[in-house]
């Protein structure tokens, strides 16, 4: 994967979410969105390591999950707004993705919730021998659910191919980490729990992705569950599209701090500085603006789900 | 009186609440994931913190199961902790805590600890909070002996309640409805209680009993207004409470109307509408009429889609509409549907809301 | 037809239908606490791992969410999980991912994927048990949109109807009661099925119906016996399924006896006796010659004395004063008394029962 | 505390589960047991370290939590016979114990579940400014329970008073720890969590008893909570009086090596070479015989409970 090419996936997460955020106001994504804005560069560096038929789940934050393994955007924004052509037909709306054709085996909001299934996944993987890695997505908070030490103990036990990954942003909604858990490493606990560790600055895609290909490579050869913990930081509010730095929970000129290091821009400028680099990079731009595009127009021209279609969805 | 004009919204209502209880007794201490955050759980905690201080009000690391535990052993040693959850779906992850500790410890021990402990969790939606944010699971707790459960409708009864429930020497499940968060209500400010274990007859009426939970309250008041005028004058009764149940206010009732309608929040199939309808089928069987009926969520999961979610739960028009049908009254559809159209768009509480959650 | 000879316990009926079911799809796996130790669930389990390897059967960390959680993943996955919980308190742990995502994978993603999987959960008891050890919470389960809930009695059906389970493509919740494992019944070596949905009438009869859930259809069709000496006919019906109830089945019984009565292993408020009762009050109400009654646990939790589950446990003897009452009919105490009396101690299943559990 | 008290106060618990395992093929004592036989010395080298004030938690194997702090040893086996003068009034048998005057605040039988609990008394404690230390008991297999990492990490966020204790005696029922657990220290998970950790030979109560006491006066003095790790065994059946040696589940020789290195007569033998020591050890063996064939008289001399009176112990 070129760096190129990660800038790019990371562009396109931001221009998507920015066109979502954008269009909230509109009334007409009727459901809750938490925008991924200021991260992309854990989704993108890690995702660029799997193969297609490995196998990924997010939770409550996960379209630049989705978008990264290469989920259907018209499906995901289709979805946002409630439609029958959505990856879910409506019934989930954002905080409910999936794209199995792309791997994106799903995600849910309940914090927590998908990391057994993740294990579960590469648990079904070993057991029936296909070369397959799982990758779960999850934030600093998410790891105070009893939960997921359950399932990195079942992980270690059964030496399972399971990347976790701990977007640590620092915040559990407007909730500092110093707030929630004592001043140690979170991934000292993975650790300790016998994973493999990596960390990685997570405004630094080019280092997510050299560590998740040495943990996806690991996996992959019989290793040990890995925990891959990336610093990070979301720009907007919690859940919304709208900034939230007035609020004042963020101590002053944190957010500033990050966004002086945003990923996206700072490969920008990086790739930017030769001719050939900067004519790549307004290309990408363009190219991606038009599919964005498109993308939403050919999501809104979807049909509206019928109600009675549900009960059909509730039994196999 | 100059008391009867003030009006606050029940999220006031509350947070005052709260504020009082913390007041009149130190051993009050308010915990749970953004409790003390710039939201406040949709304002119900707002300044709580700040009035009284880090050592009582906390907020919660994303650990249910733990936190709930750790309450109950706060709640043993001595202290009163209200415990909040944004909503009833995270409260599953603290199902043994509640129902194997804080609903059994007094009983397991012969009475020799008490646990004084509120879980306050809330129900309903905002928009689209689809299949795992929109649970009512009420049912799940009314089954628990040990438990008290409670889901008051008007804000003046929220404030009574909640003080009672703190005052209360039991675990009490607190449930509150999203959409009756920002209705506004007369709530005197001096402390007062409403008791935990009493039905309220809200509208009186001989022809038929609709005994009514939570938000349903609401909706059954605007059926009851609009089949007034229709000559079927509906006994509308808000349950007030789910454990206990007050049975004798609603057998009572029925034994005057003859008819038991059951409006709940939550699915039909093993919901609390169908104890309602048991508890006087067994003990008022004579003074039935005709059949008694439910009008429930169909036994699917709250869908996330605006499009999908319309009709999904029943609204003044669908209760008057069933309880005319029922009644086998015919009324003019058009009359009722002009009476009870719903211009505020069906996903959202109030018109301004505007998102997120 | 010598296979009508053949009898064997409901352990070795369920060891059997799980043994069966390996064989016939290797994506059949087993986990859970305990299930290749020597003591194998009560029998349930043991020989699996010998015989099937350590690759498809296997024990478990204490960990019952994280581990039905890692079961959905698998099922999800094209595995056909089998867990199972020595108790079914110890679910309570397990009910965020029992109801957030097991029952709702499915419908979540508009039917993309489907849940395979099959949770054993064991309820009754040992003797003194107690209060976090023998709960019947059946109605937890009932009240959940995506779940199949079913609690066979004999051991004919348990055989069958874990067959069905574990081919179904659903989330099925399985019950098993631990005074029924013993119990021998007549049960074919072949594989076979029983549905998932039906109600069985296992004794007709027409002066009432006896609707029984689980260990209670035991007990219901000895009072059936001794009515049946003094004239009183009771059609028993063992219910089997809890989620869906096979209501149809209920309702046209109740059509010809026109009396219903409920008997569960369950408290009784907020249970599934009620939703069977208010199913058959809204859809059969004129049916109905007299009030429905419930014969349940009382809403306490069990104690664990033997002095102190002296009547705790309804049994014959009780539904048969029950029925008898009910109709209004008076037969001599004494001679129900003589007939039902039990002669073995009333906290254990057999009288070779030794404890400890 | 005194060598010989140490050895006192083991001896004693020795000799009462002895006591209620011979008895209980009588088939009077209708609830399940969960015998300590081998790892008295944990119970009491901790216990031994406490104030009067101090409270206790236990699980489903709680006999000898409940006596070496000093529970009451008539309403103790009254409740195992299931009579009104048990310590619950027969609601709870053997695995429902408490004895509030003694600070022994509890003992329930779902694994974990009084782990959080005893966070919650530690909590209040510091909350209301008492000079209290909480002890919570509980097994290797209980580390596996999600509640136990959510409980540790609110712990070690608000520097409580408490003191985990887990008695890691390489089973949880039939199952052995390398089944279920990855090879690697329980205390090394809890160490980076952040707890102060100790580890102790569990048949030496005085090195049990030295960390315990060392671990108390750290909590009193404000320190990082403590969790102490023993390795011991049970000698009997998970649940029950009998031996289960014959059920294969342990590798062969493993209980008799266990039992060559018995906490109980190990102190005896050394305690004997004097004798006055000889003479102060068959004084205790002599002292408790007589306090035990009491106490079971005592007990058994109980009115039995009333099922009447269950309902006024619902609610308060
Ligand atoms: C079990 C559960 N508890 C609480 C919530 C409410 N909630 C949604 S997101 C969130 C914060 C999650 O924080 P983190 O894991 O750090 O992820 P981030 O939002 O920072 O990406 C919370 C508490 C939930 N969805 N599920
Ligand atoms: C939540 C829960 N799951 C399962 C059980 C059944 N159970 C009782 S004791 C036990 C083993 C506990 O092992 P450990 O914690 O090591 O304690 P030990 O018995 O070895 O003292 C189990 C699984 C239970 N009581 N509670
Ligand atoms: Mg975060
Ligand atoms: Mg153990």
């Amino acid at each position: 994967m070129t760096t190129f090419s990660l800038f790019r996936s990371m562009l396109r997460i931001r221009r998507i979410e920015e066109a979502i955020a954008e269009r909230y106001g509109a009334q007409e994504m009727r459901c809750p969105v938490h925008l991924s804005i200021g991260q992309e560069a854990v989704a993108v560096g890690v995702c660029a390591a799997l193969q297609p038929q490995d196998g990924v789940f997010g939770g409550h934050r996960a379209h630049a999950h989705y978008l990264a393994k290469g989920g259907d955007l018209t499906a995901m924004l289709a979805e946002i707004y409630g439609l029958e052509n959505g990856c879910c037909r409506g019934v989930g709306g954002s905080m409910h993705i999936i794209d199995l054709a792309a791997g994106f085996l799903g995600a849910v909001p309940i914090v927590g919730a998908t990391i057994p299934l993740a294990v579960g996944a590469a648990w079904a993987a070993k057991l029936r021998n296909e070369d397959k890695v799982i990758v779960v997505f999850f934030g600093d908070g998410t790891f105070e659910e009893g939960v997921v030490h359950e399932s990195i103990n079942f992980a270690v036990l059964h030496r399972l191919p399971v990347l976790f990954v701990c977007e640590n942003n620092l915040y559990a909604c407007y909730t500092r980490l110093s707030e929630r858990q004592p001043d140690r490493p979170i991934h000292a606990i993975a650790a300790a729990h016998g994973c493999r560790i990596f960390t990685a600055e997570g405004d630094d895609v080019e280092a997510v992705h050299a560590a998740s290909r040495m943990a996806v490579a690991d996996l992959r050869a019989g290793g040990a569950p890995v925990f891959l913990e990336c610093s990070t930081y979301r720009w907007r509010e919690h859940c919304g599209p709208n900034q939230d730095d007035h609020l004042g929970y963020r101590p002053s000129g944190e957010l500033a701090k990050w966004e002086s290091t945003c990923p996206v821009s700072r490969l920008a400028s990086t790739l930017s500085s030769s001719p050939e680099g900067a004519r790549l990079v307004a290309a990408a731009e363009a190219e991606i603006a038009g599919e964005i595009a498109s993308a939403f127009a050919a999501a809104l021209a979807s049909p509206v789900p019928q109600p009675a279609d549900l009960p059909g969805y509730l039994y196999a | 009186m100059p008391e009867i004009e003030r009006r606050i919204t029940q999220a006031e209502a509350i947070r005052e609440a709260l504020a009082q209880a913390m007041e009149e007794d130190e051993r009050v201490i308010v915990i749970g994931e953004g409790v003390p955050d710039p939201k406040g759980i949709f304002g119900t905690t707002t300044g709580l913190q700040q009035r009284f201080g880090k050592a009582r009000v906390f907020d919660s690391p994303l650990s249910e199961n733990g936190i709930t535990g750790i309450c109950v052993g706060a709640a043993i040693s001595g202290m009163r902790p209200v415990m909040v959850h944004q909503r009833i779906d995270f409260a599953l992850l603290a199902m043994d805590q509640i129902v194997n500790n804080a609903a059994k410890w007094h009983y397991m021990f012969a009475g020799q600890v008490k646990v004084p402990l509120v879980i306050r969790v809330i129900i309903g939606r905002g928009w689209g909070p689809g299949p795992q944010h929109a649970q009512s699971l009420q049912a799940l707790f009314a089954h628990i002996p040990g438990l008290k459960v409670v889901m008051p409708t008007s804000g003046y009864d929220a404030k009574g309640m909640l003080l009672a429930a703190i005052r209360d020497d039991n675990p009490v499940i607190f449930i509150e409805h999203r959409w009756l968060q920002d209705i506004a209500d007369h709530v005197p400010e001096a402390p007062y209680i409403v008791p935990l274990d009493q039905a309220l007859i809200c509208r009186p009426g001989q022809h038929v009993t609709l005994a009514a939970f939570s938000y349903m309250t609401v909706e059954a008041r605007l059926a009851a207004e609009a089949l007034a005028e229709h000559g079927i004058e509906v006994e509308v009764v808000d349950a007030r409470s789910v454990r206990p149940l007050d049975m004798s206010t609603i057998v009572e009732s029925v034994r005057r109307t003859g008819t038991l309608i059951v409006a709940d929040t939550a699915w039909k199939t093993g919901g609390i509408a169908g104890e309602v309808i048991a508890g006087v089928a067994e003990t008022a069987f004579s003074a039935l009429k005709r059949p008694p009926l439910r009008i429930c969520l169909p036994d699917i999961p709250a869908p996330t889609s605006p499009h999908l979610t319309r009709g999904y739960y029943p609204d003044a028009l669908y209760l008057a509409r069933a309880i005319a049908a029922h009644l086998g009254r015919s009324i003019p559809d058009a009359e009722l549907a002009d009476r009870l159209f719903r211009t505020t768009p069906h996903d959202v509480p109030q018109r301004e809301f505007r998102g997120p959650f």
